[in-house]
């Protein structure tokens, strides 16, 4: 039991808080964001070079052996450095590869990954946004040779540049919940596979897509046909509780930044961080964001050690979706006017928390999850 | 206690609804899209001359000064009606300095200003805030030095909401250095076209727009002050305080519930969002405060009506409000989840996108005109009697 | 429209409110309570001889014609007062009666009501607390002179003192929701029928009731046979507005108690109250309690107009029961030590209005009926 | 990072669960009840004397003041099954002072107290606070003169909790008028029953009792002195500090939440309760909020494990659990209804009455040991380093 970063970890942690600085400036989010380029092709092979894309990855594919946990305080530093790259839905795939995958397929995609030639994407979500494997209607018809997908997904991350995306659908056409599911590998310039753009308030861009009977080789499944159900939960939860990490990340820096702000501004003959009202709101949103961190360190602590975590990421991931942005929006209380001007930079935090906070699941549908974790849903009665 | 509208209210509510169906077109609605950020197109300007023909803008205003003495209940509905329709005229703005001109302008300004603010005709953007202090309006730094019979202006103001169309500035200037900071200060009513001025634009997050205004040796005539000298302060405070009131702000803040409201009812997406009962609960729970809102407006309104200067009322709406429609836009955030996030320009963003907008300009509301600790304060100490501390 | 209190309202509130600050003293209501003694006698006599126990009933039976308006406000200075007498189940009883019973037995029972000789209660709730009419299960079974009664109902008011209990019951045993429901006065020494005791925090008591095989005459059913659902429900919410108005009235007693306690009490060399964060916490409380007001005003004029008010009444008990507490325990937070001491006064308040929040529906019932009247619960899909 | 607990830890929690089915009896229970608010009944003090004796008490001390160099994590464990044992020993309160006088003390009072207070023999009362300062400790009043070998103790203690059945009580007193106000102030470790002192109680709201502390020319040698004179604040600010880490006071917060969720799980009419998803969400949004209270604890427990000083941590321990406790009383109390206000002394109310209990005393952790307002004020000044202000 020791809560704080170990050694490594905050190695980890200074080595790419201090690179993400230097190569993430906020010239290149806007200027990625103005272009409407959704990544950074310069930054996404730095990035590479330095084994991130490996991250928890065989180092037979060219990965780095490390515990979930150093994945999570590395995409935390990405969310601190709000980072114009697609490596959120890249390693989501890439993870789910590498865990259900055949030892051809993870050889046939993760080096790719790995050394930043191969972008991934994932796609789980359909229309209503829910997050339960029940909401999964996309058909998959399988055949001798193939599977044909008819459907729609929803807000796909980072689909734009993707070679492939890793598409839960429902192989059983009369099963529901988490049975009849399968994971498959679809290249994104498959016939009968178009897509919708669907601009965000983050400045990114996810995409609708349209399966209009798209044609995938069987051996493109990954995974067990028909039996991937448990095999998408984990995907689901650990884009979740990565996603928390990025959250927790842009929240630390963007109160910083108004704890900087607070100190500097005048108002009234003195600094407004010395008026009570704005130091308890400080106050407040220090223990809002340090809450949302402890949260998500001890879910990807429980990753990292191989035990369930259900509960924890749905804790974290509830939590995180209020408090960060509440915490953020006291930021922009404090800055006032500025705050809401494009020019100024603590915005671009701002949407991209805001955004973050909205994506893989509402507070509402992970605390479903938490009430059942924690056994107070009453069995149905007959 | 009477919470209903008498019957010629309601006809006049109707009279204003009829009004909007037959002048708010389509094309009008384009144009303001269209225009968004660039000042006032036709359409725009046109609608506005014609409600002012239709006496509806100072309406409650005495005679003399070209209003119609008319109740001020009608006036609360034709705002209300007029946000409803999401016409984004903000015609209280207009209107938020004439009180302060009735009051202290010399008789040429009133005979010039007060017809054609009636009229529409004349729009006032707002120059008191300074890149220097927000809140903190008495710490400006403006300033207009006497050069004969002129004034020499010098200085910046920002977030001047809608200068890029206005006719005129409300400016706050220093016109003394040397008196405490509330005391040296004066308002002038200045022609935006007035060489020397610079207006340049500040675009937000939601994609509006306001403005920073440059000064540079702005020349004008002394007949431009407004009152007397270094009574700025004081004249300017008054309209400020009753800019507070009305239902202009009021629907403001209520109106992203509202449109979630007509959301959650009438639309595919949104009903199925409502086949939850939390989050029904949620929604209720808006719709309880939302009644706040409109509550705390008629309070302060009917203490108007009857002559007294509401003491702390008028603060508890511009609490209540702002923080409500920031609460509102996070919690319809986690019921709408990716929906809330896509930004206009997807078929798939309910209402145009317009829940993502909503979202991040939320928050001006809660610290223009006021911060809203400026507004616990003042109900602290002026409405509660509590004193003025010492550290 | 005019939300303030016109000069007849005022002068009512000042009228009550100089009378109970008089006669209802903390000494009197730490008396009753101590006692155990539920009311005060001595009091009931004289609020009887102010005719407030007529408010709004017939000239002819000895009341006091009035808008119901009129009898909110008393309500509101009563619990201001926190006068220790059974008005609120007395009055709800005798409007039923008012409403639906016949001229017969109105006259029977509400000029001893008026005069202050007949104590009233009323019996709503059942097992679970639930206020929807489906949550009646009490049977009454039809005879061809009489009625018996047979179940329990809980968290009876007023009962130990009271003559007669107005009991919704289900008298047709194939029904449900509204359907089939009766209202039956139900003498409390009737034979079948016994009460267990239940303290409260309020330092009141209520009563669960007993019902085994009650027999009751024809004739004591108040309005139509298995036709009083709308009855009830209207019965139902006129306590509840006049609960919300208690509430109102003892929650600004007790800021104003909390307001000048932060002028008076020093610390760190000045008043408490000058310090920003307990202006704002001041600020926030005289704004829930005035939003409180507000609401509840709205659905008593409502009331008073004669107009569907089923929706106000809902929406004012649903905040009331979540912000009156709130400021109160603001209040509690301001006093610190002495609040938690029963010596002190400020008790007296918080644990009545927190009381009074925890009975006739909670936050979530109430809200689910907003929920309905504002038109956001989707119809059952077949 | 490091969340779990290793298996020597898991065998030290099953260890202490053992001892406590084995020794807390349905008679303990009883004489608990019983003796509320009247001291310690014989079955107490032998428990007390037992878990002394086990070597529990003050675990984590060095071997040299009776300690036996335990794991901090492993004190943890023992404080938090305990209170989950619902074991009403505050034996937090026990030791809070032992730092303190390990620091400060003579070789005397080392040598005399911290055996006693190791094997439960003496226990303190924290004579703090008093009528005329709540959070404002350092205005105290109450004096003590030299007198020859003496001090002569006038002066009024309120809100001491425990001195009914405590030993000693931890006084401070001023030494000194002339001095600012935190430099004039000294420690004294006064037996309960010197002469002079008279214990008055006071009943709380949820029947239990604190104490008013009356001092009449109270005479002590002045080897009952805590470290040097006019020294004591700084002596006592210290021991606070370190009072307010620790499962104790963090289990106290969430202990309502986790009886809601076990009468959520097991009781017919909880279950009930839960057939309600808003009641649901509600009940998972307090267990996220209640994981933030254990998350803060461990994180400052982590901190003092590697020899830092937390600088605003635990702070924030003592403003997120106060608060959540409140709330989860409020919250439950809006899931509950009815049943939550009924008062010990009903068959129908569940818990024995608990729910009520926990509501009105919730109040008490946000002002007691500093209030959340002073808990922010620290945050912001010594974790954000945010000036202070000048009005």
């Amino acid at each position: 039991m020791d809560t704080l970063l170990n050694e490594d970890e905050q190695l980890l942690t200074d080595q790419a808080r201090a690179f993400l600085a230097k190569e993430s400036s906020t010239a290149l989010v806007r200027e990625v964001e103005a272009a409407n380029k959704d990544f950074d092709q310069g930054l996404w092979q730095k990035v590479a070079a330095l084994g991130w894309l490996g991250m928890t990855l065989p180092e037979a594919y060219g990965g780095v052996p490390a515990p979930f946990s150093h994945l999570g305080l590395l995409f935390e530093e990405l969310g601190r450095g709000i980072a114009p790259i697609p490596i959120h839905p890249t390693m989501v795939a890439a993870l789910a590869i590498h865990a259900n995958g055949s030892a051809q397929q993870a050889e046939a995609i993760l080096p790719a990954v790995i050394k930043g030639d191969k972008i991934l994407s994932w796609a789980y979500f359909e229309a209503g946004g829910d997050i339960d494997l029940s909401s999964i209607n996309m058909s998959a018809a399988v055949g001798a040779n193939s599977i044909v997908l008819s459907g729609k997904k929803l807000f796909v991350d980072g689909f734009k540049h993707a070679d492939q995306c890793l598409v839960v659908c429902r192989s059983q056409p009369q099963s529901s919940g988490a049975e009849g599911i399968s994971l498959v590998l679809v290249d994104t310039d498959s016939q009968g596979l178009s897509n919708t753009r669907l601009p965000t308030m983050a400045g990114d861009i996810q995409d609708e897509l349209h399966f209009d009977k798209v044609e995938v080789p069987l051996d493109n499944v990954i995974g067990e046909l028909h039996q991937a159900g448990a095999a998408a939960i984990v995907m689901f939860e650990q884009a979740v509780i990565l996603n928390c990490a990025m959250m927790v990340g842009a929240s630390h820096k963007a109160i910083e930044m108004t704890f900087d702000y607070a100190k500097e501004r005048e108002a009234f003959g003195q600094p407004i961080g010395s008026f009570q009202a704005i130091q308890h709101m400080c106050a407040n949103m220090v223990t809002w964001v340090d809450g949302a961190t402890m949260l998500t360190h001890e879910a990807l602590w429980k990753l990292a050690e191989g035990l369930p975590a259900t509960r924890e990421i749905s804790v974290a991931k509830a939590f995180c979706n209020e408090r960060c942005p509440a915490a953020l929006r006291e930021g922009n209380q404090i800055h006032a006017g500025i705050a809401q001007i494009k020019e100024y930079d603590l915005q671009l935090w701002y949407r991209r928390a805001a955004a973050w906070s909205m994506r893989m699941g509402t507070s509402i549908q992970h605390r479903r999850i938490v009430a059942r974790e924690i056994g107070i849903v009453p069995e149905p009665s007959a | 206690m009477d919470f209903g509208y008498n019957e010629a209210n309601e006809r006049f509510r109707q009279e204003i609804k009829d009004f909007l169906t037959a002048n708010v077109s389509r094309e009008f609605r384009a144009e303001v899209r269209e225009m968004q950020g660039k000042g006032m197109g036709p359409l725009t300007k046109a609608l506005i001359l014609k409600i002012g023909e239709k006496g509806w803008i100072g309406m409650s205003w005495p005679e003399e000064y070209g209003g119609r003495n008319a109740d001020r209940i009608d006036q609360f509905i034709f705002e209300e009606e007029l946000v409803r329709a999401r016409v984004p005229l903000n015609i209280g703005n207009f209107i938020e300095q004439a009180p302060a001109i009735m009051a202290a302008g010399s008789e040429e300004q009133k005979k010039y200003f007060i017809p054609r603010l009636v009229r529409g005709e004349v729009t006032f953007a707002l120059g008191y805030t300074e890149p220097s202090g927000g809140t903190d309006l008495a710490s400006l730094r403006t300033r207009a030095i006497e050069d004969g019979d002129d004034y020499v202006i010098n200085g910046q103001k920002t977030f001047t909401s809608g200068a890029e169309s206005a006719s005129h500035i409300y400016l706050m200037a220093r016109t003394d250095q040397d008196t405490p900071k509330h005391d040296g200060i004066s308002i002038f009513l200045v022609p935006i076209e007035t060489p020397g001025i610079t207006v340049r634009p500040l675009w937000t997050l939601a994609g509006g727009r306001t403005n920073e205004v440059f000064f540079d040796d702005v020349r004008i005539p002394k007949t431009a002050m407004l009152g007397e000298k270094n009574q700025g302060w004081y004249i300017g405070s008054k309209a400020l305080n009753l800019g507070r009131a009305g239902a202009m702000r009021y629907y403001t803040y209520v109106s992203l519930f509202e449109e979630t409201l007509y959301f959650a009812r009438s639309n595919p997406l949104g009903q199925q969002l409502m086949d939850d009962e939390t989050a029904r609960d949620k929604i209720a729970e808006l719709y309880c405060e939302a009644q706040v809102a409109r509550l705390f407006t008629l309070r302060s309104l009917s203490m108007v009506r009857r002559g007294i200067n509401p003491p702390y009322e008028i603060s508890s709406e511009k609490v209540w409000g702002p923080e409500f429609l920031v609460k509102s836009t996070e919690v319809v955030s986690q019921i709408l989840g990716p929906y809330n996030q896509l930004w206009e320009g997807s078929d798939l963003a309910p209402h145009r996108g317009a829940f993502p907008k909503r979202y991040v300009s939320a928050m001006v509301s809660t610290f223009g005109h006021g911060s809203t600790q400026v507004m616990r304060d003042a109900i602290a100490r002026r409405g509660l009697g509590l004193p003025r501390g010492s550290i």
